[in-house]
């Protein structure tokens, strides 16, 4: 599905991006892993054709993307900026519908249907600014479900939910992808979650990024909040993980 | 190599206009029509007019020195303090809703006033024509920076105003570094406009008193000076197109407009 | 003549073979039209089948250009904007006569303590004219030079004839070439003094104002044009001779108050359009530099039309 | 705040400058015999409408007014949106207009003459000519303030540039482009009644000045003025009234009090 | 220090607050979990004075606030409306000192200072717009640090920043608690940091929003990363604040 190669970046001379690798295999989910200012979302930009990359390229179904790819949805880290001031929560999630050929009513249907999955049923007319920062994030991710994308790039997507609606929305995740068969690419800072959701995790080092490790994660589905985050390897991906975020090397033992 | 590459940035910025005056030219020596001199007649009045002087003065001729340069100084003078006291007054009513309440009628009730007829009460107030001009010339340039300077204000982002307030940022701090900047942008839509806004209301103003650029337009119209005319008319174009490039420079250097946009700028999108 | 169910002005076309029946005529809002108000309410040009359309204008200069993009087709006009127009190239006909200078009618006015007392004190003083290069400072001029001045010993300044009274009490300028009402207005209003009747000598009974159109539109429309004179005509000779029609005709195109209409000052309505008259004033211009060589005014002439019929 | 106390305290406003201005000419400050004093221009002003020539012009100046208005408005914007959103032509025409836009409509009234062989056109025309500015300006600076993160969003959606400007340019600049529209408004009725005043016709607020100036009623003048001053007051509160409604969204997100 | 008592709130007919009462000591950090839209951010937005509410008060040092209190910075949930994007990320910071009446000086080193504290060292001289989500976060958070107020509030401080940044922040909040004795409110979503940096866990039910818990928190100072999370009594505190969070009773036992 998507392939990045060799991808390399530069904002002036302060370069962010240093030959990142990285593939996401059809229907498959991704996560991300980095420090802080790494380049993580610098890399989503160049995937979603946002920004252009200075070196390297980034390939989806083996055809180069010069710009925004088809079929392409993403959630920002800075949801709130993201969403349409002037727009209800429906219609913010309606609006990309358009470009699917859908009737008013079928985009309608489908913008309710996708607020109530992210468990805002009933604040479908507000306002962006009469929404808690968490609600506006629901939105973004709700109008990135509702697209039904074949590829799905997410920013940090639940930063700024309480953790129950994060459990939620992860499961909701896991689900919308095996019914809809989505390539999940997502970035995140919660290294049990990058386990939990993830087929594979892939650990940037710091600016400028480079992938450290891309782990594969060998977890049964279907996956369960209590069951899976108790099983054997669960808890050791997650240790695996965590060492290489913080830079230092894996044992050899534990790999 | 210099050289070439200046005269493309030139050919690049300009060749519209070119094009424009050697359609003008052509367009205007196959119709023949007095009212309508070709560019090349224009600007030969245009020298007879002005630069007609000694070198040691530049080629300014006698016109030029006492008719442009007097009005040229109301003009700016009466721009600065239309912007001074459109920026203090709009900011400071865009910040107080209860005073915006109470002059904001009088306020649009003046800007629908045609400056030509307030030359009447302003000719009875101001005692010389210097003054009765410079107080056509704010009158009339104003209301953009007043408008823009209060819309502005008026609509600073509430995360900025919230943080400003947490912080306890005085008045004046809140003003100066948080209301000012956000505002920068309307502000100097303001301001711009009202830069050749001042050069028409130097015009206008300049139908009172005996010199001027208005003035020499009025009597080459009243003189059936046809080439007069326009040529006055291309010098004001010239005059305002030389002051808006000064004033997209100051506005680079300003604080505040450094920013593009309110996040991130252009990343230079793939399109 | 023609089929019927045709309106009046129609027939009235059909009858005289007029080339065009409706006629937008510019006028300034001041006493020297009167004329053509009285024609049109006495109904002397609907008689010769023309409906006129009065418009107002500022000044003579703008209406030129009206006349030829065709937004007017009759213009009132003073002979000095019409001769450095045509100086400069304009194609204008005269077409008739309008409004003459009488004594007081035009005259320098000073505030009631000022300490100038006769013209040769205006020395190095400031004057305020309507406008530049045009009658008033032609008149002015031509006062000055009786009492040994040119025009270069005074500045003049333009105000419009409603700020003369604020530019002089304020001291703006320190005196003020005006005209009817501001004259008599002014004197009662403000107690503002007449220093000189600028209307004397040199340019006693001085033409003033007349009725101009393009030479293009007097060569297409020769008839047309003759039921205009005709109907003008009999409105100046009722100017001319009666005062009373002129005091009633001009409040209603004016904004000049009854009583006052009354009591002012007004120049004459010759009825005849006279050439050695005319050229008076271009050779006045030409005396003063206004005009840079002699203008022969006949040939601004349209023709005059016959008797009324 | 309510609307009614709003406009009480406008009203305040208003009421305080009249009486200051009529103190002022009373007390002698200003010449009274010159300058008429506010309660002589007020009287003037309300037998004004049973004048029919007034009325018949004043129906003129508006009708030109908003024509003109309407025209600029559909000329500017999608002007500045093009400007704003395509650089290369920006640039290319930047020149001419910065050039254009100082020029006087008050010089190009004879020229407007001239090349308009219509009074009514040829008024409108000007009136364009100098309302167009404003909301040209404001869009254009507007578009520069479009957060890039909203169009990026769009974009990622796959949407062109024609969607982008159409869904998030125009509607995050709109604040702008009627702050634009409502300066335009201004202008465009000062130069209604400056273009009857410079070119005369046959109706219109400017020729009303210009006849009651002809016969030095300063009172009549500024009566007229006072009318002119009423609409523009009145066009501006129809547009405010719009916008709170239009742009809810805009007055709630920025520290407005609502 | 604060005393929030019987506080009520209502955006039109939407209730959001609901009679809550909250104190927070002098020297004391308290951290409120609360599930999304419940209603965190107004009472926040309520002690800050930016938000009147319908009912109830907030007493600072047992004076009832109108305004804005003296001496009080907060950290707001929507960090990039927050920063000026006109000015660096060091102006940004150097900004509220102005009103310690710090020199020019001064306050540049403060900046310099904080910013190095929360890792942003480097980046003293950038913009926001030049600026990752999480460095972003950081500046705000630093802003707030410099400031040294009485009373800090934070709206989920840490959500942009990755794991061990975050770690790093938290510790970083600690000690500079310990040194200059602020006292602090900290709203935040990750149940182990509420458990981990507090003296007391407040948790709310959702909106409109009451207090059904305040847990006080015997977990032994210097609190470190690896230690006390091992803590059994960590486990348990944790534990009962997820259940008060899922709205479960809490088993009178585990008490
Ligand atoms: N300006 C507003 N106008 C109307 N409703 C609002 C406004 N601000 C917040 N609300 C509503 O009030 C409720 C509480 O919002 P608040 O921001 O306090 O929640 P929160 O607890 O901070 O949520 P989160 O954890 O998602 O940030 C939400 O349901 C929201 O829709
Ligand atoms: N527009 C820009 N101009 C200049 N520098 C930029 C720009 N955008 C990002 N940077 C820099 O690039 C680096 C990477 O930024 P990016 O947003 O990709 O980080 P990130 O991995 O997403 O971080 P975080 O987890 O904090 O969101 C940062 O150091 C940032 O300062
Ligand atoms: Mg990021
Ligand atoms: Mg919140």
């Amino acid at each position: 599905m998507l392939k990045v190669d060799n991808l390399a970046h530069a904002y002036g001379s302060h370069h962010v991006l240093d030959g990142v690798d990285l593939t996401v295999g059809d229907g498959e989910l991704v996560s991300v892993v980095g420090p802080s200012g790494c380049g993580k979302s610098t890399l989503l930009r160049s995937i979603a054709g946002l920004v252009r990359p200075a070196a390297g390229q980034v390939l989806i179904n083996g055809v180069p993307v010069a710009q925004t790819p088809d079929d392409l949805a993403v959630v920002f880290q800075d949801y709130s900026r993201s969403l349409f001031p002037w727009m209800s929560a429906a219609a913010n999630v309606a609006l990309p519908l358009r470009r699917k050929g859908l009737s008013r009513r079928e985009r309608r249907d489908a913008a309710r249907a996708a607020l109530e999955q992210v468990g805002l049923g009933g604040a479908a007319g507000k306002y962006p600014f009469e929404m808690s920062g968490g609600m506006q994030q629901r939105v973004a991710i709700a109008r990135a479900l509702a697209f039904r994308p074949a590829l799905l790039l997410m920013d940090e997507p639940f930063a700024s939910v309480d953790a129950q609606t994060r459990e939620e929305l992860e499961d909701l995740l896991l689900a919308v992808r095996a019914t809809h068969n989505m390539s999940i690419l997502l970035i995140t800072h919660d290294i049990d979650e990058s386990v939990y959701v993830g087929d594979r995790v892939v650990v940037l080092t710091r600016a400028p990024a480079r992938v450290v490790q891309d782990l594969a994660v060998d977890l049964p589905f279907p996956r369960d909040q209590i069951a899976t985050r108790e099983l054997e390897a669960f808890v050791r991906l997650r240790a695996e993980v965590g060492k290489l975020v913080r830079g230092r090397p894996v044992d050899k033992e534990s790999q | 190599m210099k050289a070439a590459g200046r005269l493309r940035r030139f050919a690049g910025r300009f060749w519209l206009v070119v094009l424009v005056v050697l359609l003008w030219e052509a367009g205007a020596r196959a119709a023949g029509k007095i009212d309508f001199p070709a560019p090349s007649l224009i600007v030969a009045r245009m020298r007879e007019l002005w630069l007609s002087g000694p070198p040691s003065r530049l080629f300014l001729s006698d016109d030029t020195l006492s008719e442009l340069l007097p009005g040229l100084g109301r003009m700016f003078t009466g721009w600065l303090l239309a912007s001074l006291l459109g920026v203090v007054a709009g900011v400071a009513l865009g910040r107080s809703a209860v005073a915006s309440h109470y002059v904001e009628p009088l306020l649009h009730f003046g800007r629908a006033i045609p400056p030509p007829l307030l030359i009447t009460p302003f000719v009875l107030v101001f005692r010389s024509s210097t003054q009765t001009q410079l107080a056509v010339i704010v009158f009339g340039v104003i209301w953009p920076v007043l408008l823009n300077a209060m819309e502005g204000a008026r609509s600073v982002d509430r995360g900025y105003l919230d943080t400003a307030a947490v912080f306890g940022l005085r008045r004046h701090e809140r003003l100066l570094r948080v209301v000012l900047p956000a505002a920068a942008p309307k502000i100097f839509a303001g301001l711009r406009l009202s830069l050749s806004l001042a050069l028409i209301l130097m015009v206008i103003s300049e139908l009172v008193g005996s010199d001027g650029i208005g003035y020499q337009l009025l009597v080459a119209q009243r003189n059936f000076d046809s080439p007069g005319v326009w040529g006055t008319i291309l010098l004001l174009g010239v005059l305002g197109y030389a002051l808006n490039s000064l004033f997209v420079v100051v506005e680079r250097h300003v604080p505040g407009t450094r920013r593009s946009g309110p996040g991130r700028p252009e990343t230079g999108g793939v399109t | 003549a023609c089929g019927g169910g045709s309106t009046d002005s129609m027939k009235a076309a059909a009858n005289n073979g007029l080339e065009k029946t409706k006629l937008k005529v510019g006028a300034i809002p001041i006493p020297d039209p009167a004329a053509l108000y009285i024609a049109n309410t006495k109904g002397f040009f609907k008689e010769e089948g023309l409906t006129i359309e009065p418009v107002t204008i500022q000044g003579g200069a703008v209406a030129v250009n009206s006349l030829k993009s065709e937004i007017l087709d009759i213009s009132q006009t003073n002979y000095v904007s019409t001769f450095s127009a045509v100086s400069k190239g304009e194609k204008l006909k005269l077409i008739a006569d309008a409004y003459q200078a009488g004594p007081n009618t035009f005259v320098l006015m000073v505030p009631k303590n000022s300490p100038i007392q006769t013209p040769a004190d205006l020395k190095g003083k400031t004057i305020a004219v309507n406008t530049f290069n045009n009658i008033g400072t032609l008149a002015v001029t031509a006062t000055l030079k009786v009492a040994g001045l040119t025009k270069d010993d005074v500045t003049f300044k333009e105000f419009q004839f409603p700020q003369m009274a604020a530019a002089l009490t304020t001291g703006q300028v320190d005196a003020a070439w005006m005209t009817e009402p501001f004259i008599t207005v002014t004197q009662s209003d403000l107690g503002t003094r007449k220093l000189v009747d600028t209307m004397s000598g040199q340019t006693a009974n001085f033409p003033i104002a007349g009725w101009m159109t393009t030479e293009e539109f007097a060569k297409n429309n020769p008839k047309t044009l003759a039921a205009f004179q005709r109907a003008l005509a009999r409105g100046q000779e009722i100017a001319a001779k009666d005062r009373k029609e002129v005091e009633a005709i001009v409040p209603t195109y004016t904004s000049i108050k009854k009583e006052t209409a009354a009591v002012i000052t007004l120049g004459t309505f010759p009825t005849t359009l006279n050439e050695t008259r005319l050229q008076r004033v271009a050779d006045l211009m030409a005396e003063y530099g206004i005009l840079t060589g002699k203008l022969d005014v006949t040939t601004l002439l349209a023709p005059q039309p016959a008797a009324t019929p | 705040m309510t609307i009614g106390a709003r406009t009480l305290r406008g009203a305040v406003g208003v009421a305080g400058f009249l009486a200051a201005a009529e103190a002022a000419i009373r007390t002698g400050l200003l010449d009274a015999r010159l300058l008429p004093p506010p309660s002589v221009v007020l009287r003037e002003a309300a037998l004004l409408p049973a004048d029919p020539v007034f009325t018949a012009g004043l129906t003129g100046t508006v009708s030109r007014w908003l024509g003109g208005l309407a025209l600029a408005i559909a000329l500017a914007v999608p002007l500045g949106v093009l400007l704003g959103s395509l650089p290369g032509v920006e640039r290319a025409t930047r020149p001419l207009l910065e050039f254009l836009r100082p020029i006087p409509s008050v010089a190009l009234i004879p020229l407007a003459i001239l090349l308009v062989p219509d009074d009514f056109l040829m008024k409108v025309s000007v009136i364009v000519y100098a309302s167009l500015w404003p909301i040209l300006i404001n869009t254009v600076y507007g578009l520069r303030e479009v957060d890039p993160l909203a169009k990026d969003s769009l974009r990622a959606f796959g949407f062109g540039r024609a969607s982008v400007l159409l869904r998030v340019s125009l509607p995050s600049t709109a604040p702008f482009i009627v702050t634009g529209v409502r300066l335009s408004a201004g202008i465009a009725l000062v130069l209604a009644v400056s273009a009857e005043l410079l070119a005369g016709g046959a109706e219109g607020l400017g020729v009303f000045v210009i006849r009651a100036g002809s016969g030095n009623r300063t009172d009549l003048m500024l009566a007229a003025v006072l009318w002119a001053g009423l609409g523009g007051m009145a066009c501006n509160a129809a547009l405010v009234a719009a916008e709170r409604r239009v742009f809810r969204w805009h007055h709630l997100r920025s520290g407005v009090a609502s």
